[in-house]
């Protein structure tokens, strides 16, 4: 059902846990349906001067897909431009993982969105 | 890798000494039943002992037993079979919130075509009220179909008293008793039992194969038409060999049967007394005991997801089953898990754990200790665990 | 006393290769398809692999192919399933006089529930014709049923007409394969087919396992329902070993498809051409050649009954069939043979011998021998022959 | 599907073929039907100048039931009175045989409508 590599990041998950003083927080899911996620960032700036992510940590309530796919994002935006880290879709993270069945790309969605709502949070504080 | 498998509400492996009964009719008495040269009579008569063997093991009479391919089948044809040809009487079904998709959904099918169906509720512990099925009853009802023990938390319905309800009120009862044959006694008799399906599979038998009781006299429409055989209530070239086992299988496990269920009732004590010593967890359904499937023990476990804790456990080895929306295909958590009071979250912090014939006492030692490992690594990674921050 | 089989149109034995294939799945890999643990995905793997066969055997796609029960369950599917869901196109749907019970009275019971069914004529060999089948169709036909090959009589009908036909008129189309599927090539696309119902045990596979292939888009309603397995068109726990049989059947079938043919069709002339011999004897159905079953050889003797032959035929260790009123429940005599014009009498007087792998030019000679043998003994007994007195 | 009685009857029909100066012949059943039966019959005095049946053939076409029951019925009745001939019921034939199944009755109920054809006719040679 799940690829080898899905299961390899659920067995091995990277990136897990909290940043203590983090920048900011995306707290997504819900309860009800089963998965709740919550993203840590740590915002840092390039030798550009451009915003980068400079560290990342998930904590998740859900699924092995769940799991793997905010593991494989973390590994993926660590380090990045926080405008390319944006342009992320919910298409790219099922790549992440190898791909995902059918009825399970919902729930790659949780790590995308924790990740917006994470940058969301830090711009809004930023601009205050 | 020991593999140590605790999945037997699912599917249990074929019996060996099932499998040596069935071999002959695999490649030499391979007869068609329906054909009358010795090969045809041959595995004829093998159907027919098969059919007394099942009948005595529930108290029905053989030409009550209807061979047919399965569990999902027999719900079907019981609930289908019975609503159809008796609709003039009345268009009223009465069943419950925890009964298997397979008549769950033969049912909501019916209120698409007319039918109406009660659900009847369960309490904490998955049981139905005796006078709230009474009073759901009237004049329209024409079946009532309220199965013998849960598949995920082992609740024993008390169906003796339901048949007596149906009986007195001459409306037809049906119980799915797919979990129980094999593992709880029954009288169809004694229990006024009018249907009943069962599934080889779920007592060491073959796969692809069950039988339906349908009690002389009832008006059943069968959901296949054409050879007309097992007196036209199932047409189709009968199964043999499949036949043949699951009629071996039964037999072993009603032999088996009071010696196994106490074995495993207190393998099933250990392991509730240990597992609930880990935080946050707690039991569902009824306690251990009579009221309760021998095999079977349901625990839940507050912060963490019933998918990732089934595969945790398979990367040890242990198979197991949750009710976890994220093990289903609809993505909702397990209607037996909501119906009894449990919070969405709750439900998919379920762990089902159902033992078998092999089941030793160091498989159960050996599970307590990786669910618990693997309970605190998930909840470790879990934002709802201790507040995560 | 050496057994000569020769009614592989009833049922086949299972062959050794594909027992040896299914071994494995019986209480090793026992697993239940939809677990998510190691010994789940055992069982869904085999399913899959098993799937892409019999997939690649009729060139379909795998998402096309529904395991069931066998074609009983397959024809009920497609007949029952395609009506209901389109009855709001129309109510007409067109078959034949020759098909087997399970379409026929799948088709019975809809005329009772408001459908129309025309069934087409056939001529003296069973084939039906085109033009007529074209006429019968109009704006309300929904599902056009025309079975593959014929069990009595070994016709061959022109399916790949008929699909086109159908594809035109966009109606749908099922043919009934049960004894065709490994004796003729099957091509899906080519041939336009929408619905193919087969039954392992009728190629050397087991018995109560089948599939259903379904073109993608059909509307199909499910029999039964439950947990949703087979994409929701069958539910009900996959039956592994029996999945793993079929498909291993179906690929030694496919293999040695031509060969078996010509070797059987040579058996087949032999026998037809030293049976009518005897005096007034006859053969029913079309000539031995491409528009035949391979296997399929059916005589006919005038002034005796069939019931009777087969059991003396029995008495000496040969199995075959008759299309006698009295080897049937219902007391009618083989609706085929009817449909091809024979009196009822010569329909009471038919023997079917349908040949298999093991079926030896010697074992020919030997049926023949005992054939005549018998055939005159019950003449002699028979007021019917030469007058009586 | 038939007693052991049934196919021993079937394999060893008795008294089958036709009487050449045969008193009476019960012609019964129909083509359409599968089943055709001929009955003769020789008819003689016992010592107390009863009428008896002194000897009793059949022809058959017909399935097992209907030949092993035909069969059966001429060696209960042969040397039996024809008044208590009569008597015989299509209930006691099936009997003879060591029962039948359900669906095979009617079959043996030819033998019985042949005979007392052939009594029938009988008589009536006789009334002339
Ligand atoms: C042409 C045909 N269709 C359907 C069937 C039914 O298949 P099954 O008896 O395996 O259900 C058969 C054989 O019995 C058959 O020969
Ligand atoms: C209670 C219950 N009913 C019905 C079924 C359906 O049986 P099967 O899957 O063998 O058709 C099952 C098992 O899947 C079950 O546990």
């Amino acid at each position: 059902m799940y690829s080898d590599k899905t299961m390899d990041l659920f067995r091995h998950p990277k990136n897990i846990g909290e940043i203590k003083d983090a920048d900011a927080i995306g707290k997504v899911g819900n309860k009800i349906c089963g998965d709740v996620m919550w993203v840590y960032l740590k915002i840092g700036k390039n030798k550009k001067g451009e915003e980068v992510i400079e560290d990342i940590k998930v904590k998740t309530f859900g699924c092995v897909a769940a799991i793997a796919t905010s593991s494989a994002l973390t590994e993926v935006v660590k380090g990045m431009r926080l405008s390319e880290a944006e342009k992320i879709t919910k298409q790219n993270v099922a790549g992440y993982v190898g791909g995902l069945p059918p009825a399970k790309v919902h729930c790659s969605v949780l790590a995308v969105d924790g990740l917006r709502k994470a940058i969301k949070e830090y711009k809004k504080k930023k601009r205050k | 890798m020991k593999r140590i498998y605790l999945d037997h509400a699912a599917t249990t492996p074929l019996d060996e000494r099932v499998l040596r009964e069935m071999k002959p009719f695999f490649s030499e008495k391979y007869g068609n039943a329906s054909s009358l040269h010795s090969f045809g009579r041959e595995a004829r008569e093998a159907i027919e002992r098969a059919r007394e063997t099942v009948a005595s093991a529930i108290n029905a009479e053989p030409e009550e037993i209807v061979f047919n391919s399965g569990g999902t089948e027999g719900d079907n044809t019981a609930v289908h079979g019975i609503a159809y040809p008796n609709r003039k009487k009345g268009r009223h079904i009465v069943t419950t919130k925890i009964e298997h998709h397979a008549v769950e959904r033969a049912c909501e099918f019916l209120e698409k075509d007319g039918f109406e169906v009660t659900y009847l509720e369960v309490d904490r512990e998955g049981f139905i009220d005796l006078p709230k099925l009474e009073a759901a009853t009237g004049k329209e009802t024409i079946l009532v179909s309220v199965m013998h023990a849960n598949n995920e938390i082992g609740t024993i319905e008390p169906i003796a008293e339901i048949g007596k309800i149906c009986r007195e009120r001459e409306i037809y009862f049906h119980t799915d008793a797919v979990q129980s044959v094999g593992k709880e006694k029954i009288d169809i008799k004694a229990m006024n039992i009018d249907l009943l399906s069962a599934s080889g599979h779920k007592f060491y038998g073959p796969k692809g194969v069950g039988f339906l009781y349908v009690r002389k006299g009832t008006k059943l429409r069968p959901l296949m038409h054409g050879g007309g055989h097992e007196k036209g209530l199932r047409s189709g070239t009968e199964n043999v060999v499949g036949i043949v086992g699951l009629a071996k299988a039964l037999e072993i496990a009603e032999a088996e049967r009071e010696k196994e269920a106490a074995r495993k009732r207190k393998l099933a004590k250990g392991l509730v007394k240990q597992a609930l010593e880990i935080e946050n967890s707690w039991m569902n359904g009824p306690e251990i005991g009579k009221k309760r499937l021998s095999n079977n023990v349901n625990l839940g476990f507050d912060f963490v997801e019933g998918e990732s804790m089934v595969l945790m456990l398979d990367d040890k080895g242990i198979a197991c089953s949750t009710g976890s929306a994220c093990s289903t295909k609809d993505l909702r958590p397990s209607h037996v898990l909501l119906a009894i009071g449990l919070k969405p979250w709750q439900a998919h912090g379920s762990l089902r754990l159902t033992m078998g014939r092999d089941t030793k006492e160091k498989d159960i030692r050996q599970v307590i200790e990786s669910v618990n490992e693997i309970v605190g690594k998930l909840r470790e990674i879990s934002p709802m665990y201790k507040g995560g921050n």
